[in-house]
Parts: C-alpha cells; sequence; structure tokens
C-alpha cells in the first residue's frame, strides 16, 4: 500500500520533471523567440540514444564483457555489474547527462543554422522531418542502438540500492531537481535584458534588427541552450526506462511538447509548469485505471490519446495563449519605470 | 537481371503515381487555403477502411466501393475544415497554429479508426478483389491492378488540371490562391470556392484510399505512412505548385523502389533504408528553397515549369 | 448634402484588433463627384478605405450605401451591390491573364454572360494597351499596366462607387498623372469616385470634395478650389497648426 | 467579443478541472480497491499482471492469451476453492500495444502496482525490452510466446513456456533438408525473433550441407515490393531446382509480401516453409484474404508449430471450454498461457508468499513435474523450455475452408523429425 504510494509519487514525479524540461525548452524557443520547433522529440532522442550507444560499450570496456552489447545477456551482464558498484553507476549517469546535453546542445547549434533561413512553416515541417528521418535511420541502422531491437541493460543510477521503491524515489527526486533548476535558469534567463531582446525577435525580427541586435545570434543560442535541455530530458526518460528503443520517439513526443505548453501559457513558464501537471495527471492516472473498471470496449490508451488531442484542438481554438496569459517582465527597472508612470501617470507606457 | 530493373520500374511508376495524386490533394489545400493538411493522412485511411469493410465484409463490387470511399474521403475532409480549419482561419490563426491543429485533428482521427478498428477486430484488412498478370512478357508481370492505378491517377490529374486551368470556379480557386483578400474584394464568395476546394482535395483521398486497400494490406497507420512520401514530393515540388508536386510523386516512386533496388543490386545497401532516400531528398529540397544549398536553379527550373506559382513568400 | 451622397461614413471609429486609428469620423461621397481624402502618413486613409469594406474591424458608427446601412455586410456582398475598391499594393491576380482577372470579379457578380464581351471592349476602350495583353499573365507586366489591369478590374462590371487606396503609389510622376487622369475620366462617366492620394497637388486638381485626415481625425473639408488657392491651409493642417489636430 | 472568448475560456476551463477530478476519483479507486482483497479472510489473493497486445497488429495473439488468461484464473479459483487451499488469483491486464515500449510500459505501471509476478505474451522484442526492468525490480516473469535465442539466460527472472527457436531453427532446418531441399532463400524479421531463428538455422542448415541466401526485413514498412522483389531474384540465382523459400515473418507483413509473391512465376513455383509465427489466426480467411490462402496452398506453406505431438487430455478439456466460453478455437498461445498460470498458481500455494526468488526455485522443479496442456513443462537452466515436440502442418484446402493440416512432427524427446509421405 505505502510502497504503491511512494512509486507512484516518484512515477509521476519522474514523469512531470521530464515532461516539464521538454516544454520548458520548448517554451523557450516558441513562447519567448518565435521558433516552431516541431522537431522536439529529436533532440529528445538524442539524449536517449547517447545513453543507448554511451553507457553499454563504457560498462562492457571497463569490465572487457565480450558479448555483443546487444544480446540480452550482456545486459543482464551489465545490470548486475552495475548493483555492485555505486560510484561507477552514478558516474556514468552523470558523464552520459552532461554528453547527451553536449551533443544536443551541438545539434541545436547546426539545425539553428537552416532554421534561420527557412519561413517559420518550412522551419516547423523540416525539423518534423528531420525528426522522423533520424528515428528511420537509428531504427535501421544497427549499430547505434541494436537498430528496432532497442538496447536494454542501462543501469538506474541507484540501482545499487537493494530497494526499488527507494531507488526510484530518489532517481525521482534528482530528475525534480534537475527540472528545477532549469526553470530557475529560464526563469532568469527571460527576465533579463536578454530576456527581452529575444522576446523582440519574436514579435518583429525587422525591428529587433534595425535596433542593432543580431537576431541570427540570438536564434542560434536560444535553439542551442533548448536543445541542451530537450537532450538532458531524453538522458533522464532513457535511465528512469532502462531501455532505448528508435520507435518510442514518434512524433506524439512532440506533440505533447506542446500541449503542455499551449495549455499551460505560452511565454509563462508557471503555465508550462500547470500544463505538465495537467499531462501527468492524465497519462499516469489513466494508466492506473485498468480498462474494465471503466468498462469501455477498447483500451485505455487509445482513450487517453483521444483525450490528448481534443485538448490540444480546444486549446488552440479558444485559448491559443494558453490558460496563463503571458506577464510583462519583472525587472528592477521596470518596477523603477512602474513607479514613475505612478507618480506622473500623463505618459502612455510606450511600446517594447 | 534487367527483367528485375524493369519490374522495378513498374512498381516505381506505380508507387509514384500514387504519391503524385497524394501530393495533388496536399497542394492543392496548401495553395488555395493555406493549409498545411497533416489530417489528409487519415482521409486516406479512412476510405482505405472503407472501401476495405465493404469489399470483403459486405462484398460489395469493387468498382462500387470507389464511389463510397471517395464520398467518404470528401465527407471527412469538409467536417474537419468546418470544425477545425475554417474557425482557426476566421479567428486569424498562424499558418504555425493550424498545422498543429491539423496534426491534432489527424491524431484524434486516427486514435478513433484504431478504436473502430480493434472493436469490430479489423485492424488489419484489404479489399476483396484478386488482382491477375494482364501482360507477361516472359518474367516481367503486369497486373491489371499495376495499369488500372496508373491509369486512373493520370486521369484524375488530367481532369483535376481541366477543372483548375479552365472551368470558372478553378479560375476563382487560383485567385484565391492569389491573393486571399483581393479574392473577396473581387466578391468571391470565398466561404464556397473553399468548400469546393475541400471537396477537390476529399476526392484524390478517396481514390489513394481505395486502390491502396487493393494493393496492400492496410492499418489504420497506413495513411500517416503514405503522408510522408508524399509530402515530400509536395516540397519537392515546391510547395504550392501542382505540376512539381506530380512531379515529385513520381521522383519519390523511383527513388524509392529503381533507385533502392540499384542500391541494393550493386552497393549491398539495405532495403531497410528505403524510407531514408524519400526522407532525404525531402530535406535536400527543402534546403535548397531555403538557399542552404546552393542549388536553387534547379528548384527554380521545377516551379517555372509549374503551370503558375503561388505566392510562396 | 445627403441628398444624392451615395456614400454616408457617420461616427466611424475603427483600427485593428484593439487599437483604434479612426476617431468618430463622419463624411459622404456624392454621386456624381471626385471626393479626395488626403492626410499625413499614418493618419489612418488606408484604415478608412478598409474600414468602409469592413476589412478593419468596427468598434462604432456605421457606412451608408445609397441609404441602406451596409456597416456588416461583408466585402463580397460589398462588391455585389456596387462598390469597388482598389487596394493600394496587391490589387491584381499575378498568376492569372488579365482576362482572367476580368472575368473573376465581373461573373462573381453574376452579370449577364453575353454582355460580358461588351464590358470587355468597354474596358479596353479605356485603356487600349490591354486588349493585346488580354491573354498574358499580369505577372509579366509592368507596373503601370498592373494598375490599369487594377482599375479595369474596378471597372468591368458596372460599378457605382469605387475606391482607390492610393493608386500612384510608386509609379512615376508621368504614369501617375495618366492614372489620375484616367480615374477623372472614369468619374465624368458617372461613377463616384473616393480617391485616398499622398501626392495633394495633383490629386487637388482632378477633384471636387476634399477631406483632410490628421492622426485619424477629419480636421478639414471643402471644395477643392477652395484648397487650391490657399494651399498653406492644407500644409498648415498637416504640420498639426490647426483647431482640431492638437490632441495627442 | 471578449464575453465571448472569456466564457469559451470558462467551458475550458470546466474541461480540465472536470477531467483532473475524474482522475483523481480514479487513483482513489485504484488504491482503494487493489488492497481492498487481501484484508478479507484467511484466503490470500495474489495479483498477477498480464501483458499482452490487445490492441495493435498483434491484439488477435493478445486477445488470445488474455481470454485464456481468464478462463484459467477461473477455473484455478474454483480448484482451489473446493480444495480448501487458502490461495486465490486475481489478473491485472495490461495492454503492450503490439510494441516494445508499450510493453515496457506496462511493465512499469504493473510494477508500480506492486506486482510481483507478470505472465504474458511477450514476443521476443518486449521480452527483451522489459529484461532490464523485471530483473532490477526482481519481478518474476513468464513469457508465454517468447522463443528468441538472445534471450536465453541462466538465472534471471524471464522464464518462457516455449523453448527457444535454437530447437525451432534446427528442426526447420533438418524438415527442408529431409523434404530434398539443398537451397533455401529466407526472408526473416530484423528483430530479436527472427533473426534468432535464422541463425540457429543458417548453422544446421548449413552442417547439413546446403546453401543459404537471406535478406532480412524491417518490420511495419507500408510496402514490402522491392524485398519481395529480391527474394523472387534470390530464388532465381538459386536456380530454382530443388530450391526452397523461407519465411520468417509476423503474418500482417507476410500477408503483404504473399499478396506480392502470389503474382511472381518464381516464387509460386517452389515450395516455402514457415516457423510458427505464421500459424495462427489472422493469415487464412476468414480473416485473411482467399486469394493468398490459394497461394499458400499452391506453395504447399509448411511450418513448425511447438505443440505436443501426442494430445493430452488437459489440452481437449481446455480446447473445449475455451470454445464453450468464447465461440473460437485457441489458435496460438493459449494453451501455454493455461499451463504458465496453472504452474505459477501451484508455486504460489506451496510458497505462500509471492516472493519472487522463492517462487524462481519452486517454479523449476514444480515445472519439471507438471504435464499440462502442452505437454511436460520441464525447464533448462536458462528457465527456458527444455523439452519441446514440434507439429510440422501445411496449408491445406478441404472442401472449400483453408486450414493449417498436421502432417508430422518432431518429438522433442528422441530428437527424431515424422513426416507423413505424401
Amino acid at each position: 500500500m505505502i510502497p504503491e504510494l511512494i512509486t507512484l509519487f516518484s512515477t509521476s514525479l519522474t514523469f512531470f520533471s521530464i515532461y516539464v524540461i521538454l516544454s520548458l525548452s520548448l517554451n523557450l524557443e516558441y513562447g519567448f523567440t518565435g521558433i516552431p520547433n516541431f522537431g522536439k522529440v529529436f533532440f529528445f532522442s538524442l539524449g536517449a540514444y547517447v545513453v543507448g550507444v554511451f553507457v553499454p560499450r563504457v560498462i562492457q570496456f571497463v569490465f572487457n564483457i565480450s558479448e555483443p552489447a546487444c544480446s540480452a545477456f550482456a545486459s543482464t551482464q551489465r545490470m548486475s555489474i552495475a548493483a555492485q558498484f555505486p560510484t561507477l553507476s552514478i558516474t556514468i549517469f552523470v558523464v552520459s547527462l552532461l554528453l547527451s546535453g553536449l551533443l544536443g546542445a551541438f545539434m541545436g547549434y547546426v539545425i539553428s543554422y537552416p532554421s534561420l533561413k527557412l519561413r517559420g512553416d518550412y522551419l516547423a515541417i523540416s525539423l518534423l522531418i528531420i525528426a522522423e528521418l533520424s528515428r528511420v535511420f537509428v531504427r535501421t541502422e544497427p549499430s547505434i542502438v541494436c537498430g528496432n531491437n532497442g538496447i536494454g541493460g542501462l543501469p538506474n543510477p541507484f540501482i545499487w540500492m537493494q530497494d526499488p521503491v527507494l531507488k526510484e524515489l530518489t532517481y525521482s527526486i534528482l530528475s525534480g531537481a534537475i527540472a528545477g533548476v532549469f526553470y530557475l535558469y529560464i526563469h532568469r534567463l527571460v527576465n533579463s535584458p536578454y530576456g527581452r531582446v529575444i522576446k523582440s525577435v519574436r514579435d518583429d525580427e525587422l525591428v529587433s534588427q534595425l535596433l542593432g541586435k543580431d537576431v541570427k545570434i540570438f536564434k542560434a543560442q536560444i535553439l542551442t541552450a533548448s536543445s541542451f535541455m530537450s537532450a538532458v530530458a531524453g538522458c533522464l526518460y532513457a535511465f528512469f526506462i532502462g531501455f532505448v528503443y528508435p520507435d518510442d520517439f514518434i512524433i506524439v513526443w512532440t506533440m505533447y511538447a506542446w500541449l503542455m505548453m499551449l495549455l499551460g501559457g505560452v511565454a509563462n513558464n508557471k503555465g508550462v509548469i500547470l500544463g505538465s501537471i495537467v499531462m501527468v495527471v492524465v497519462d499516469r492516472g489513466l494508466r492506473r485505471i485498468p480498462s474494465f473498471w471503466l468498462s469501455l470496449p477498447f483500451d485505455v490508451s487509445y482513450l487517453r490519446g483521444i483525450i490528448f488531442t481534443i485538448i490540444l484542438l480546444v486549446i488552440i481554438m479558444w485559448r491559443p495563449r494558453g490558460l496563463l496569459p503571458e506577464k510583462p517582465l519583472d525587472t528592477p527597472a521596470r518596477k523603477i519605470f512602474e513607479n514613475h508612470l505612478r507618480s506622473k501617470n500623463s505618459l502612455k507606457n510606450p511600446s517594447s | 537481371m534487367m527483367i528485375d530493373l524493369l519490374q522495378a520500374v513498374i512498381s516505381s511508376i506505380v508507387i509514384g503515381s500514387l504519391y503524385a495524386l497524394m501530393a495533388y490533394g496536399l497542394t492543392l489545400t496548401l495553395g488555395s487555403i493555406r493549409i498545411y493538411n497533416w489530417a489528409y493522412a487519415e482521409y486516406v485511411t479512412i476510405s482505405a477502411y472503407v472501401a476495405a469493410l465493404s469489399s470483403s465484409r459486405y462484398s460489395v463490387d469493387i468498382l462500387l466501393c470507389f464511389p463510397v470511399a471517395i464520398f467518404s474521403a470528401v465527407a471527412v475532409s469538409l467536417i474537419v475544415d468546418e470544425l477545425v480549419y475554417k474557425p482557426l482561419t476566421r479567428k486569424g490563426s498562424t499558418i504555425i497554429q493550424v498545422m498543429l491543429a491539423s496534426i491534432a485533428a489527424g491524431l484524434l482521427i486516427r486514435y478513433l479508426i484504431y478504436i473502430f478498428a480493434s472493436v469490430n477486430n479489423v485492424v488489419i484488412i484489404k479489399a476483396a478483389y484478386t488482382s491477375k498478370a494482364v501482360a507477361k512478357i516472359n518474367d516481367l508481370i503486369i497486373t491489371d491492378l499495376d495499369i488500372f492505378i496508373v491509369g486512373l491517377t493520370i486521369f484524375m490529374m488530367l481532369v483535376f488540371h481541366f477543372i483548375i486551368s479552365k472551368t470558372f470556379i478553378g479560375k476563382q480557386i487560383r485567385a484565391m490562391w492569389d491573393d486571399f483578400e483581393l479574392a473577396r474584394l473581387s466578391g468571391i464568395k470565398v466561404d464556397r470556392v473553399r468548400r469546393f476546394v475541400c471537396i477537390l482535395v476529399g476526392m484524390p483521398a478517396g481514390i489513394i484510399g481505395s486502390l491502396w486497400s487493393i494493393y496492400s494490406t492496410i492499418t489504420p497507420t497506413s495513411g500517416w505512412l503514405l503522408l510522408l512520401p508524399a509530402f515530400a514530393a509536395v516540397i519537392v515540388g515546391g510547395l504550392v505548385s501542382i505540376l512539381g508536386a506530380i512531379i515529385g510523386g513520381y521522383l519519390l516512386g523511383f527513388g524509392e523502389n529503381f533507385f533502392m533496388y540499384i542500391a541494393y543490386k550493386f552497393a549491398g545497401v539495405s532495403l531497410a533504408y528505403k524510407p531514408l532516400i524519400t526522407l532525404s531528398i525531402m530535406l535536400l529540397a527543402l534546403f535548397i528553397r531555403a538557399d542552404i544549398i546552393p542549388a536553387r536553379w534547379l528548384l527554380s527550373v521545377l516551379t517555372r515549369a509549374a503551370t503558375h506559382r503561388g505566392n510562396g513568400r | 448634402m445627403g441628398g444624392q451622397a451615395i456614400l454616408e461614413v457617420s461616427n466611424l471609429s475603427a483600427g485593428y484588433g484593439k487599437s483604434q486609428i479612426l476617431y468618430e469620423l463622419s463624411m459622404s461621397v456624392m454621386r456624381d463627384q471626385l471626393t479626395l481624402v488626403v492626410g499625413p502618413n499614418g493618419s489612418g486613409k488606408s484604415t478608412l478605405a478598409k474600414a468602409i469594406f469592413n476589412l478593419a474591424s468596427i468598434f462604432s458608427g456605421e457606412v451608408f450605401f445609397k441609404e441602406r446601412n451596409v456597416t456588416k455586410l461583408t466585402p463580397e456582398e460589398k462588391i455585389i451591390i456596387g462598390m469597388r475598391m482598389v487596394p493600394q499594393l496587391s490589387n491584381v491576380f499575378e498568376n492569372l491573364t488579365v482576362r482572367e482577372n476580368l472575368e473573376t470579379i465581373y461573373f462573381a457578380i453574376k452579370s449577364p454572360k453575353k454582355n460580358f464581351e461588351d464590358s470587355l471592349e468597354y474596358v479596353f476602350s479605356i485603356f487600349p494597351i490591354l486588349r493585346d495583353k488580354q491573354y498574358e499573365k499580369v505577372r509579366t507586366l509592368s507596373g503601370g499596366e498592373r494598375q490599369m489591369v487594377a482599375l479595369a478590374r474596378a471597372l468591368v462590371a458596372k460599378p457605382e462607387l469605387i475606391i482607390f487606396d492610393e493608386p500612384t503609389a510608386m509609379l512615376s510622376p508621368v504614369l501617375s498623372n495618366l492614372i489620375l487622369n484616367k480615374i477623372r475620366e472614369v468619374n465624368e462617366s458617372g461613377v463616384a469616385v473616393l480617391l485616398i492620394e499622398q501626392n495633394v497637388k495633383t490629386a487637388l486638381r482632378i477633384s471636387d470634395y476634399v477631406y483632410v485626415l490628421v492622426s485619424g481625425r477629419k480636421v478639414l473639408e471643402g471644395g477643392s478650389e477652395r484648397f487650391i488657392n490657399n494651399f498653406s491651409m492644407l500644409e498648415d493642417a498637416f504640420f498639426g497648426k490647426f483647431p482640431g489636430s492638437e490632441f495627442r | 467579443m471578449m464575453s465571448a472568448t472569456s466564457s469559451k475560456w470558462k467551458i475550458l476551463a470546466y474541461l480540465v478541472i472536470g477531467l483532473l477530478i475524474g482522475i483523481a476519483v480514479g487513483y482513489a479507486l485504484s488504491l482503494v480497491i487493489v488492497p481492498a482483497a487481501p484484508a478479507t479472510v484467511a484466503v490470500k489473493e495474489y495479483t498477477i499482471g498480464m501483458i499482452a497486445d490487445l490492441t495493435g497488429e498483434g491484439a488477435d495473439y493478445g486477445i488470445e492469451v488474455r481470454d485464456a488468461g481468464i478462463l484459467t484464473v477461473e477455473e484455478i479459483n474454483s480448484f482451489f476453492a473446493d480444495n480448501k487451499i487458502p490461495v486465490r488469483l486475481k489478473l491485472e491486464v495490461e495492454d503492450s500495444k503490439t510494441t516494445v515500449e508499450g510493453a515496457v510500459s506496462a511493465a512499469q505501471s504493473l510494477g508500480g502496482k506492486g506486482i510481483k509476478i507478470i505472465v504474458g505474451h511477450l514476443w521476443s522484442g518486449q521480452a527483451n525490452g522489459i529484461k532490464s526492468y523485471i530483473d532490477s525490480h526482481k519481478i518474476f516473469t513468464v513469457s508465454t510466446s517468447s522463443t528468441s535465442p538472445m534471450l536465453s539466460i541462466p538465472n534471471d527472472y524471464l522464464f518462457r513456456m516455449q523453448a527457444p527457436d535454437s530447437i525451432q531453427g534446427r528442426v526447420l532446418a533438418n524438415l527442408i533438408w529431409k523434404l530434398g531441399y539443398s537451397k533455401v532463400a529466407v526472408i526473416y524479421r530484423n528483430d530479436p525473433y527472427g533473426s534468432g531463428v535464422y541463425k540457429y538455422f543458417d548453422e544446421e542448415f548449413k552442417r547439413l550441407g546446403g546453401t543459404i541466401k537471406s535478406l532480412a526485413y524491417t518490420p511495419d514498412l507500408p510496402d514490402y515490393s522491392s524485398e519481395v522483389l529480391q527474394l523472387s531474384s534470390m530464388v532465381k540465382e538459386f536456380g530454382g531446382a530443388n530450391t526452397a523459400v523461407l519465411i520468417i515473418a509476423f503474418n500482417y507483413e507476410a500477408i503483404k509480401m504473399f499478396d506480392k509473391a502470389r503474382l511472381d512465376p518464381t516464387l509460386s513455383g517452389v515450395q516455402w516453409f514457415s516457423s510458427e509465427s505464421l500459424k495462427g489466426p489472422g493469415i487464412l480467411p476468414p480473416a485473411g484474404p482467399p486469394e493468398v490462402a490459394d497461394f499458400l496452398v499452391k506453395v504447399r506453406l509448411t511450418g513448425t508449430y511447438p505443440a505436443s505431438l501426442t494430445e493430452t487430455e488437459l489440452m481437449k478439456k481446455f480446447v473445449e471450454n475455451f470454445k464453450a466460453r468464447y465461440g473460437r478455437e485457441p489458435k496460438a498461445y493459449g494453451a501455454y498461457t493455461y499451463d504458465a498460470l496453472w504452474v505459477v498458481a501451484l508455486c504460489l500455494s506451496a510458497a505462500g508468499s509471492e516472493d519472487p526468488d522463492t517462487i524462481m526455485k519452486l517454479f523449476y522443479n514444480l515445472a519439471s513435474k507438471y504435464t499440462g496442456a502442452t505437454g511436460l513443462t520441464v525447464l533448462d537452466v536458462n528457465g527456458d523450455r527444455a523439452l519441446q515436440d514440434y507439429q510440422i502442418w501445411e496449408v491445406k484446402k478441404l472442401d472449400g475452408t483453408y486450414d493449417f493440416k498436421v502432417i508430422g512432427g518432431w518429438n522433442g524427446a528422441a530428437n527424431e523429425l515424422i513426416v507423413s509421405s505424401q
């Protein structure tokens, strides 16, 4: 009973953190800078692939396991070994976290090059295609994560804790912390002068160019940062699931990210949190209700999909800026300015 | 050897014409009502199921299945437009929001199809029609289905071309394609034209669906699997050029079958890489469009060859 | 005045989205006159045209066409009852031929089919150049010719009122004079014209009655000759020396 | 206009709130109802997780396994009740959507509910997927369907009611060789199952002295015409004489291939063989298209199927009950589910707890004594079925209806192949 509750909590928390990171990064791209990233799942999957490539190879190299990394036997060995070496498993986790982040950032930077030249909608489709392309490639290419067999035996950093409940709890708390760090980082970022600039880029590129801001550089930086975050999310996901499988990373992930962002509120980080909460509750919640309780003739998983898509449609139709509206920046400068306005409220509020 | 190549060419043409017709529908939506219609996949799937079910379960003659399927596709296309796209356009949503909505609508429909299929236990189904070889030059086989597919698609494309270029409604569509506001300022009843476009777009979907249900077994994801190459064709064709889209369709058909086969035969490339060809071609085209690959002339040739170029700016 | 006014605009406040640009503007266009609207940039001239055609968002006020309240009519319907508008920039279908450009608007108005050739003749009599270019795509035409096509589109199907939004924008002086004269001809042929112009001097010469807009408000109106005589009045209005122009 | 949007917003807000409430209720229910059972009497109720493909392309198999499971649990419970054994079973079914990640998330959500024992229709890809999870969380898992040799691993938590395909591969090789074919063109699914069967078939057939050309195909493509084209050119290169084709595929992909192949004179001129995955619902009419069935008759599609040669009493009984309950025959893995659940039930009653390690030990020796619907379920060191008989079937058309006709068998104990000559 109690362990069940804990497991439920930790699972939800882990997914919540992953969702938050994903949607935060999308919010940074679309909400604040206006880059329509329809390839979210691509950057997300990068993180997972890094785990799938890096972790097994390293463990097998260190303990020279001769078995091919893809074989289930090798994966069992990896798990049992990692269970004996806490420091090792944690180090591997940290390193692969960094690696995936860096790879994500790098790809983000690379992608930013074409995306600057493409018009918004072209960018959207091409990112969507890149995501699909990479998935198909990884699924076909056996040397990365064993093609469409997927690769297992990715030891959770806390696998050495004998009690799985405790293990998952620790992991969830860790990922929650990571999400929190990202949240604070973005909050600071968008409320800084930098934040004002990217918003101006979103609202009117030309003007911000005329103001002497190099739009290209800003977009590149944003894409790099957000891709870093998405990749980290993917890494967390891979370690939690303990198995990397290309066909897992289909367009639905991208849709989820958009759903969470739009639901909560575009360009509003609190909104993103709200969106992620709704997401987790619906997702995990429906998972916990076996289909025969709902007495449906079909499986619940379809119902989940339907609920999500309907919410998404409703949002786009009636509340395209999300439930929570975009707030003006809270910077010291602005506070002073507002006081100034209050003192002599003759002037109109200058734009930008 | 030679025979195999020819066989590959034939399947290239068959698949190519399917893509071309589908790309046609997508281009029409994109050009005249400015929508990246990702839900188009589900129009195809639905009509495929309608055709397959009515022919296999209720043993309707396959030729009668076509009109039924086409009708269903048209109906869906109209419904989706009325419920999703038109309201959004009225609200002045950005093209990105509409694209998002179309993907969402598509997923919704797909889930519904899944539910329908799993409840009635018809997840995997095929139209009841036995295609036979009509021509056999020693080992080279041409089935009646091949001929039927190629003939029908080309015929439909000609019909659509006539409608677009000659009839008055076609001219109105092109006017809308050109400049939406001005079309309204010319007294063109944009909503009526829009509805007509939806019908015009639904028909190819219906035809593709019913043809595919004969050509291969269908599952709720068949439409989506077909949509990616079709979109690739659209992009290769320059997004808003009908002729371009058709050329792109055949290009991809050959890419996936003929070139893939050659690559396998002579370079030992695994057949599994087939989808990659599509997607790479698509990406290449996009990058050419964005001047990231300095080969603009290649695309501009395509687009200039096209009957008319919408304002892709 | 109201007597043979074909277009009445009363207390019109309009803008885009939430931002208001026109403030309680009232004006009227006479059947047989060429009415001119002038004003500095951003004074809301184009917004006025758009608002009359329900293409901008109207906050308050009405628009009457032939004593009928047409404020809420859609642009399509307004075309059908005989109003026309020639927008400033994209005012022709680039990828249609000249003929098709004319057809689209002619048949959209359900005019009798058999008379199409006659109307073409009429149009070509005004713009002879278009006759031999009628099967060419507008894309291939020069700037001046495009404007002519735009005018032709407005004329082809028996209009009663045409609103021109800066027809001479981006045209050489010679061409703009030509176009303006054509517009005058149109007006003399018995079509009421509301002309929105920037190069005031030329426009004044062909117009009968003038409204001056400054920052969304009507600051001045009167017969053209009055302004031709002392042009300084206008200049002062433009530079905001007039009663009513010193809000902001 | 403002009022309109705000009202819309209200609607949306209500929708979301309503959703949250609904879900919250769901939680409450799930938490209240799950623990409610043990609190009743001295009778212990153990919840057994079941993972099956209830949706997606593999639903035919998954649903059969689920139905067999429900049937069996009822039987077990009534048996225990009659014999005053204080043990009851309860089934908690999770859908795995015919995908690997579906199985993984299913396993996780079962694990999240504190379930210690899982019985499931887990084909090898899925079993491979959930393996790390069940091992690290100590969840005792029995698969009714996985047969990949890749997963033959000593003292892990994955047990399998079927023998690994290392045996089936050999049986196929011997079968094809015995029928007088020395050259085989193989097309196999590029996943643990397909490559597993292929690997051992390849070894054995080469050992027997045959030659092989092979082609791996990617699952879930819309169209397989180029694969089929390639297959036929492989057969051509063999020259047709004493050449056969072996297809190791899932039914929904196989149908597409057959439908292309039936028009190819080369491919319809040779005999085809298949592993057990094609024997099952979905490939023959009414589910499958008749023209494909005709093709299969024409090429005399012959294959193996793991089942005891002498039909046991239990099997008869199970089939009768299944028919009586669901009005259709158990075609594929139902019987294995039946046996798996029975052995698990016996273990639970013997152990008196669901501690996975105790269950593991018990499972070994109880299984080796239990003779179920599918014969004696002895396990090898890897926790896989050790002794496995295989039926040899061929697609035949008898007075209008198509069926898998048993034409011979492989005696697992004696390692000998009998094929009725015709």
